[in-house]
């Protein structure tokens, strides 16, 4: 069956060749989105020729090992991968209104869309989101040049592009799996999808995966062996305190993703019996594997967004963070306590009720430090002087909203409640509740925050604050009715419905996928305009918040090598008692010579070769595997030998830019809080506490 | 710096004999089917875990010297491997009995 | 050896310049060797969950030959102190020459297990023993071939460090590669400790 | 709503609210009852109360978050020139950092609560274990788990139905589970909660309804395409009335070739199409012999591959049997 070049690819896959054959609505939708791949890959190369990019992609960005372009890259490709996971959102609630014994689409591919949405939003969205943030700030908070191995970041980010565009391909060539993100066997065994659609599920999932365990590698080290001159663990900043957990997670983690993910790839590619119905093979195994990495997960993804949480408390109220070693202390309880949770996602699997109870009460015990976390920032406002930016305004959604995930959370962690609303419309509105305001709002208020440090221009705060009030309403209206939904017993991923009184509950949440569609629209929006606007909104100084960590301290964008010295550091908030009693913006004693990496194509190399794997594998096309395969092993061996991997940026031409930096601030007037969103706010900030 | 050379010399000699000879005697005591399952199976896992100190000890170097973030490292990947595989015994052990 | 030096790092205090830019490599890579180490446990648990997952097909006592896994054994046992002595070499010798040797040596006792095993592994297909044929299968092969492609790629790091050795001598970041790789080398005899107690003896007591 | 004794006095609050919501989903279900907040047995009703007793209890600790939040921004937001800190200011404290009393309820409140709702979970779960009878004496069900359909073996009774399960009120009711196809998850949501089916294995639930009625029983777990339609009615009979019903001969046998139509992928309506039933004729069977759900588990035990082809639900079996059919034809 298999051709030796072409594996079983041929002309048939397209969604185009069903949509000639079956001209409805159902493939008329498939085959717009199949479209809109190339034609929107042809328009951004069309647009890079026309403007002549496409050296500049190459060597400021693709080729660069610079931990904040990588960050910025990741936070690219979460945005285009969030694009599509987003109108997937809007289309499966559309299709859900009309689902009253029917509905617009086809039941597979309402099927296709949960699937490739969840995969998208949880490893091509969330992951990279948070990726990218932690890459982008930890060495700026910890006072260092790069990560520890900048190589390997760019690699890492190559491994979870190639991830990303092997979705994008099974849009356009074949179809993807239906098994939801869990892919569960023995439904998604060679016996019942005998398809690509899982491969392409297992490939995209096995290399970003690895990319992921990288990253946590690099951010861990970097955390462990950068840190600036004084800065002790109990110094460094609640984000960076989050963001090694998180990095220590991953590390834990995404192993077992690798192993389940490799398993169910063996099943079906060399005929193994892992998780088969027949010969031995344990189908519960699966389950047990993916979910000790699937639970860690969504903590890996929230907490560094609750770390955001930290470090906008402070700053926006003008104060310190409330019982700091609290705040560690209760991070760290999360991180370690999440490795004994997983079960909870399978209490109805059998096992006996010992098992159940233990593993839930386990559970449980994390809603002990995130309540820590959320009265701490409360008492982080509570006697401040707290300014209502967009930050806050994202903070206090996240009060209102998230409290009711964690509380569907406990609920659903007692065995005995969870037998009726598991696999339910209730366990959507949880997962959403707790991903959409804690994650999302965190990146969205992150990035609001950190904007203005990676670009040198702050961000419109009129847009921004509508975008953030039609996310509270849209989020709203679009899950909180599946929480009813849910108690009535509506099963997830169900494409029809028999029951009419489901039809209201189902109006409000197209409404208000609609309203968060507009949300977006208005982000995109406010990127634009204020990118218009940046002369207006520029903030080169690079302090617009009065902020409490180091990354304040340095110009926006911050020079590549990040500081002109390595700051010494004997406080938390290092910053804010430098501007309160030290001297902030002063010369340093001495200035050395700075090693940086040299850019490298290692992550475009690797990154594409390991896509073309996958692909290969996907379809059968073996000998272009095994070629990719030795592109990846010569590539790396290659590499070894490289002598000049860095490049020195002589100690004058430091201290020459540090002179320039330091005429610049002592020119621009410093602004106090009141004009903090007027022009006038170039990022020189007057503190708030005098010395 | 010669006696440095001696002394690690013989360090990784330790190592090597010692694992050798427990080795041998795990061999042993599957072999020599003298012995109760459960005995035998007690003494290898013994062995074997003596093993793994005496190598992290003589040729890793890991001890009382060693960072100790590297002790932390350590010690904190056996609790989470622990948990994983201890966890998974017990629920799969649950699941057989109950799914005869 | 200074006071807190990294486990596996050997360099001392004659060598400190290397030794300082070889000490955030060492600390990562452990940590990758940690992150390896949970692939391989949640492959130990899965295996002994599935020992009973025979469907009818051959188990270890059809299967092993515990003659070639003491040999594999004691192959990968003494590579593992010739690999010593490389680091040894390195760190009093100074000479690319001794250091060669004993990783020549190294890899010739590696390829010895790889070969051996390889053998093992034809002899299962050929008692009717392939991954395909049951669950508990599937999983012994996992376990098994995973450890064995390691020491294969170990081997094609050793060779690739022999040529980066007579390219670029001992220079500072040759001398990490080797600390790496030493630490590298030490685990996967760590790791086969396990498997042939889990396996191979605990099949068979 | 049941309203029996204290249950009545209790009724308002909460649990009327939940009632409230359950009744505005009852209209469409044709009278059948959907969801455990309308409970028909004691394993529901509890889990109801349960859910009852974890929401009032997390509220302790949610609701000062709601209501502080907006106290705390109105009394600490800025105003516009309220310019630098002032020693003496007494709203504006930039170095409080800790309160050791604050400490105590920030991390002691909520470790009540979980302790208190640990404490009711370990009791719970440990109550309504679903393997655990509900009485003396149940009656035996077997359920197998097809695509898109549930069969339903009444052993003692050498009966079979399709897409419904009958019972009796006020007996314990044992249903061994499995499926002759990929994972699914059965619940009736009015009796009790959901347990995975799994091909080669058996799992239990026991459920009993207190009272004769209707109710909607499902697949939870995704399956395919006909996923949303592998639903099914119970029918909770009066003793009498089961007796009757138990009682009735059938002359449909579930024999090797009605047992290969049902393995088919199809709902169960395609699937009464298929058998040649008539629309409103019960989708009955007399069971030829008293093991065919052990059958159906051994199958996955020969020690033999079940090659695509032989397995139930999967496309390859699909164009086997279509093929079959055709030639039959
Ligand atoms: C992070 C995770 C995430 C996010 C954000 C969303 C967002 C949305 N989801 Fe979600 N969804 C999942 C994770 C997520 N989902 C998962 C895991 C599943 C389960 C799949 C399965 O069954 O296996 C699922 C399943 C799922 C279903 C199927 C439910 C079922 O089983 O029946 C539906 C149905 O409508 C749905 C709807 C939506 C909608 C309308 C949105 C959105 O429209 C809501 C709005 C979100 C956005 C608009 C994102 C915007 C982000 C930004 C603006 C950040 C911008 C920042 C920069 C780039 C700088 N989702
Ligand atoms: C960012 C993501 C995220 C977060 C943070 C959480 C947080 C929590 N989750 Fe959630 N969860 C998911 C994402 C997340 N979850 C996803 C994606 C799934 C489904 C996957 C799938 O099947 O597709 C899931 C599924 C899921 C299940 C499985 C349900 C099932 O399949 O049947 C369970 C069960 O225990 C659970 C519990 C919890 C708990 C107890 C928390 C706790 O961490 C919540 C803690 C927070 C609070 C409690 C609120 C704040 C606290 C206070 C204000 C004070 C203290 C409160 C008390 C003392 C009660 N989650
Ligand atoms: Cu599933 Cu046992
Ligand atoms: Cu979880």
């Amino acid at each position: 069956m298999a051709d030796p070049i072409f594996g079983r690819l041929d002309w048939t896959v397209t969604p185009f060749d069903d949509f000639f054959r079956d001209p409805s609505i159902n493939e008329g939708v498939a085959a717009a989105a199949a479209s809109a791949v190339p034609l929107g890959a042809v328009a951004v190369i069309a647009f890079l020729t026309w403007k002549g990019l496409w050296g500049p992609l190459w060597r400021d960005w693709l080729t660069s090992a610079d931990h904040k372009k990588i960050g910025i890259m990741y936070f690219v490709l979460a945005g285009v991968m969030m694009l599509r996971g987003v109108l997937e959102g809007a289309v499966m609630r559309t299709h859900q209104v009309t689902a009253l014994d029917g509905g617009v689409l086809s039941a597979e591919h309402f099927a296709q869309l949960f699937s490739t949405h969840g995969t998208i939003m949880i490893f091509f969205v969330a992951t990279p989101l948070i990726t990218g943030l932690m890459n982008y700030v930890v060495p700026l908070q910890i006072g260092a040049r790069d990560v520890a191995f900048p190589v390997l970041n760019q690699i890492s980010l190559g491994l979870t592009a190639a991830g990303a565009g092997l979705v994008m391909i099974s849009l356009v060539i074949g179809k993807f799996g239906t098994g939801g993100w869990t892919m569960y066997p023995p439904y998604t065994g060679t016996t019942f999808s005998p398809g690509p659609g899982v491969d392409y599920w297992v490939w995209a999932i096995g290399i970003s995966g690895i990319g992921s365990t990288l990253a946590g590698i690099n951010i861990a080290v970097t955390i462990y062996k950068k840190r600036s001159p004084g800065m002790k663990f109990l110094r460094m900043p609640i984000f960076t305190w989050t963001s090694l957990c998180t990095a220590i997670m991953m590390i834990y983690a995404f192993p077992a993703l690798t192993v389940s993910t490799a398993m169910l790839a063996l099943d079906r590619s060399l005929d193994f019996r892992f998780f088969t119905n027949d010969l031995g093979g344990n189908m519960m195994q699966y389950a047990n594997i993916f979910w000790m990495f699937g639970h860690p997960e969504v903590y890996i993804v929230v907490l560094p967004a609750y770390g955001v949480f930290s470090e906008i408390a402070a700053t926006f109220s003008a104060k310190r963070i409330y019982s700091y070693n609290s705040m560690v202390i209760a991070t760290s309880a999360i991180a370690v306590i999440s490795f004994t949770v997983w079960l909870h996602h399978f209490f109805t699997m059998g096992q006996g009720a010992s098992v159940n109870a233990a593993f839930g009460i386990a559970t449980m015990i994390i809603a002990v430090p995130t309540g820590v976390k959320v009265y701490n920032w409360m008492a982080t406002m509570f006697r401040g002087r707290v300014r209502l930016s967009v930050p806050i305004i994202y903070l206090v959604g996240f009060f209102f909203l998230f409290v009711f995930g964690g509380l569907t959370g406990v609920i659903l962690a007692n065995p005995t409640i969870d037998y009726q609303v598991h696999n339910s419309q209730f366990l959507v509105a949880h997962f959403h509740n707790v991903l959409i305001p804690g994650v999302l709002f965190g990146v969205l208020a992150g990035v609001h925050y950190w904007f203005p440090k990676a670009f040198g221009f702050r961000l419109h705060e009129g847009p921004a604050r509508l975008e953030a009030y039609l996310w509270f309403g849209g989020f709203s209206l679009a899950f909180l009715p599946l929480y009813w939904l849910g108690l009535m017993g509506m099963p997830r991923r169900s494409a029809s419905y028999d029951n009419p009184a489901f039809e209201p509950a189902m109006w409000l949440a197209v409404v208000g996928a609609a309203m968060v569609v507009g949300a977006l629209g208005v982000a995109i929006w406010n990127f634009w305009a204020s990118a218009r606007d940046r002369e207006a909104l520029a903030c080169p100084v690079g302090d617009p918040w009065d902020g409490r960590t180091l990354e304040w301290s340095i110009p926006s964008p911050p020079p590549e090598y990040n500081f002109y010295a390595l700051p010494r550091v004997n406080t938390v908030d290092a910053w804010t008692v430098e501007k309160a009693v030290g001297h902030p913006y002063e010369m340093a004693p001495r200035y050395t010579d700075i090693e940086m990496p040299r850019s490298t194509a290692m992550g475009v190399v690797i990154g594409g070769a390991s896509a073309a794997m996958g692909f290969a594998i996907t379809w059968w096309i073996w000998w272009l595997a095994a070629l990719s395969f030795a592109v990846i092993v010569a590539a790396l061996i290659a590499r070894a030998f490289v002598r000049e991997t860095t490049r020195t940026i002589k100690a004058v031409e430091v201290e020459v830019a540090h002179r320039a930096f330091l005429r610049e601030a002592s020119r621009t007037p410093a602004v106090g809080r009141d004009d903090e969103i007027a022009p006038d706010n170039l990022g020189h900030a007057r503190p708030a506490v005098p010395a | 710096m010669k006696d440095d050379a001696r002394s690690e010399m013989r360090r990784y000699a330790i190592g090597a004999v010692l694992s050798a000879a427990l080795t041998l005697l795990a061999f042993w005591a599957v072999m020599s089917h003298g012995m109760a399952r459960s005995t035998a199976l007690w003494i290898v896992g013994a062995a074997a875990l003596a093993q793994i100190v005496v190598q992290m000890r003589c040729f890793l170097h890991v001890g009382s010297s060693s960072k100790r973030e590297d002790l932390h490292l350590i010690l904190f990947s056996l609790v989470l491997g622990t948990l994983m595989v201890g966890g998974t015994i017990w629920i799969m052990s649950s699941l057989h009995d109950r799914m005869y | 050896m200074s006071s807190s030096a990294h486990p596996g790092i050997n360099l001392g205090g004659g060598d400190p310049k290397a030794q300082r830019e070889s000490e955030t490599p060492a600390f990562g890579f452990w940590v990758f060797l940690m992150s390896d180490l949970i692939i391989f446990g949640v492959l130990f648990a899965h295996y002994v969950v599935m020992t009973g997952a025979r469907a009818g097909g051959p188990g270890p006592s059809t299967l092993f030959d515990l003659r070639s896994v003491a040999a594999q054994t004691f192959l990968l046992l003494a590579s593992s102190f010739t690999y010593g002595m490389a680091s040894l070499a390195l760190k009093h010798q100074r000479q690319v020459r001794p250091v060669a040797i004993w990783l020549i040596v190294t890899a010739a006792l590696g390829a010895a297990f790889v070969l051996l095993e390889l053998r093992d592994f034809v002899n299962m297909v050929g008692e009717g023993g392939p991954p395909q044929r049951s669950g508990f299968l599937s999983a012994l092969w996992a376990l098994t071939g995973l450890h064995w492609l390691h020491v294969t790629a170990g081997l094609v790091w050793i060779a690739t460090m022999l040529a980066l050795l007579s390219r670029f001598g001992l220079s500072d970041r040759n001398k990490t590669r080797l600390l790496l790789l030493g630490l590298y080398w030490h685990f996967l005899d760590l790791i086969w400790i396990g498997i042939l107690s889990v396996v191979y003896l605990g099949g068979l007591a | 709503m049941r309203a029996s004794g204290p249950a009545a006095l209790r009724g308002i609050g909460l649990r009327g609210v939940l009632a409230a919501l359950a009744l505005a989903a009852a209209p469409g279900a044709a009278g059948a009852q959907i969801t455990f907040l309308d409970p028909a047995g004691p394993v529901a009703a509890s889990q109801r109360d349960h859910l009852i007793f974890v929401t009032g209890m997390t509220m302790i600790a949610i609701v000062p978050v709601l209501v502080l939040v907006p106290l705390i921004i109105w009394r600490y937001h800025r105003r516009k020139g309220s310019g630098r800190y002032t020693p003496h200011d007494h709203l504006y404290r930039p170095d409080w950092q800790f309160s050791g009393p604050l400490e105590v309820v920030m991390w002691g409140v909520p470790f009540a609560i979980v302790a208190v709702l640990g404490w009711g979970l370990w009791h719970d779960t440990m109550r309504f274990d679903p393997y655990k009878p509900l009485g003396p004496d149940p009656v035996e069900v077997q359920a197998i788990g097809l695509d898109w359909k549930w069969l339903f073996l009444y052993p003692d009774e050498g009966l079979a139905t399709l897409d419904r399960l009958v019972i009796p009120e006020d007996r314990p009711v044992r249903i061994a589970l499995t499926t002759d196809s990929v994972m699914q998850s059965f619940r009736i949501s009015a009796l009790a909660g959901q347990i995975y089916a799994m091909p080669g294995m058996r799992t239990e639930v026991n459920v009993m309804a207190e009272r004769p009625g209707t109710m909607r029983g499902e697949n939870m777990q995704y399956s395919g395409r006909g996923f949303p339609h592998q639903n099914f009615a119970v029918q909770v009979l009066p003793v009498d009335g089961w007796d009757e019903w138990t009682g009735t001969e059938s002359w449909r046998v579930l024999d090797a070739d009605a047992y290969a139509i049902l393995g088919r992928r199809s709902t169960a309506s395609e699937a009464r199409e298929d058998l040649g039933l008539l629309p409103d004729e019960p989708a009955r069977f007399r069971l030829e012999g008293p093991d065919l759900f052990e059958a159906v588990i051994a199958r996955y035990h020969q020690g033999r591959p079940v090659p695509p082809a032989a397995q139930p639900g999967s496309p390859a079996y699909e164009a086997f049997a279509h093929e079959g059919r055709e030639s039959d034809g």
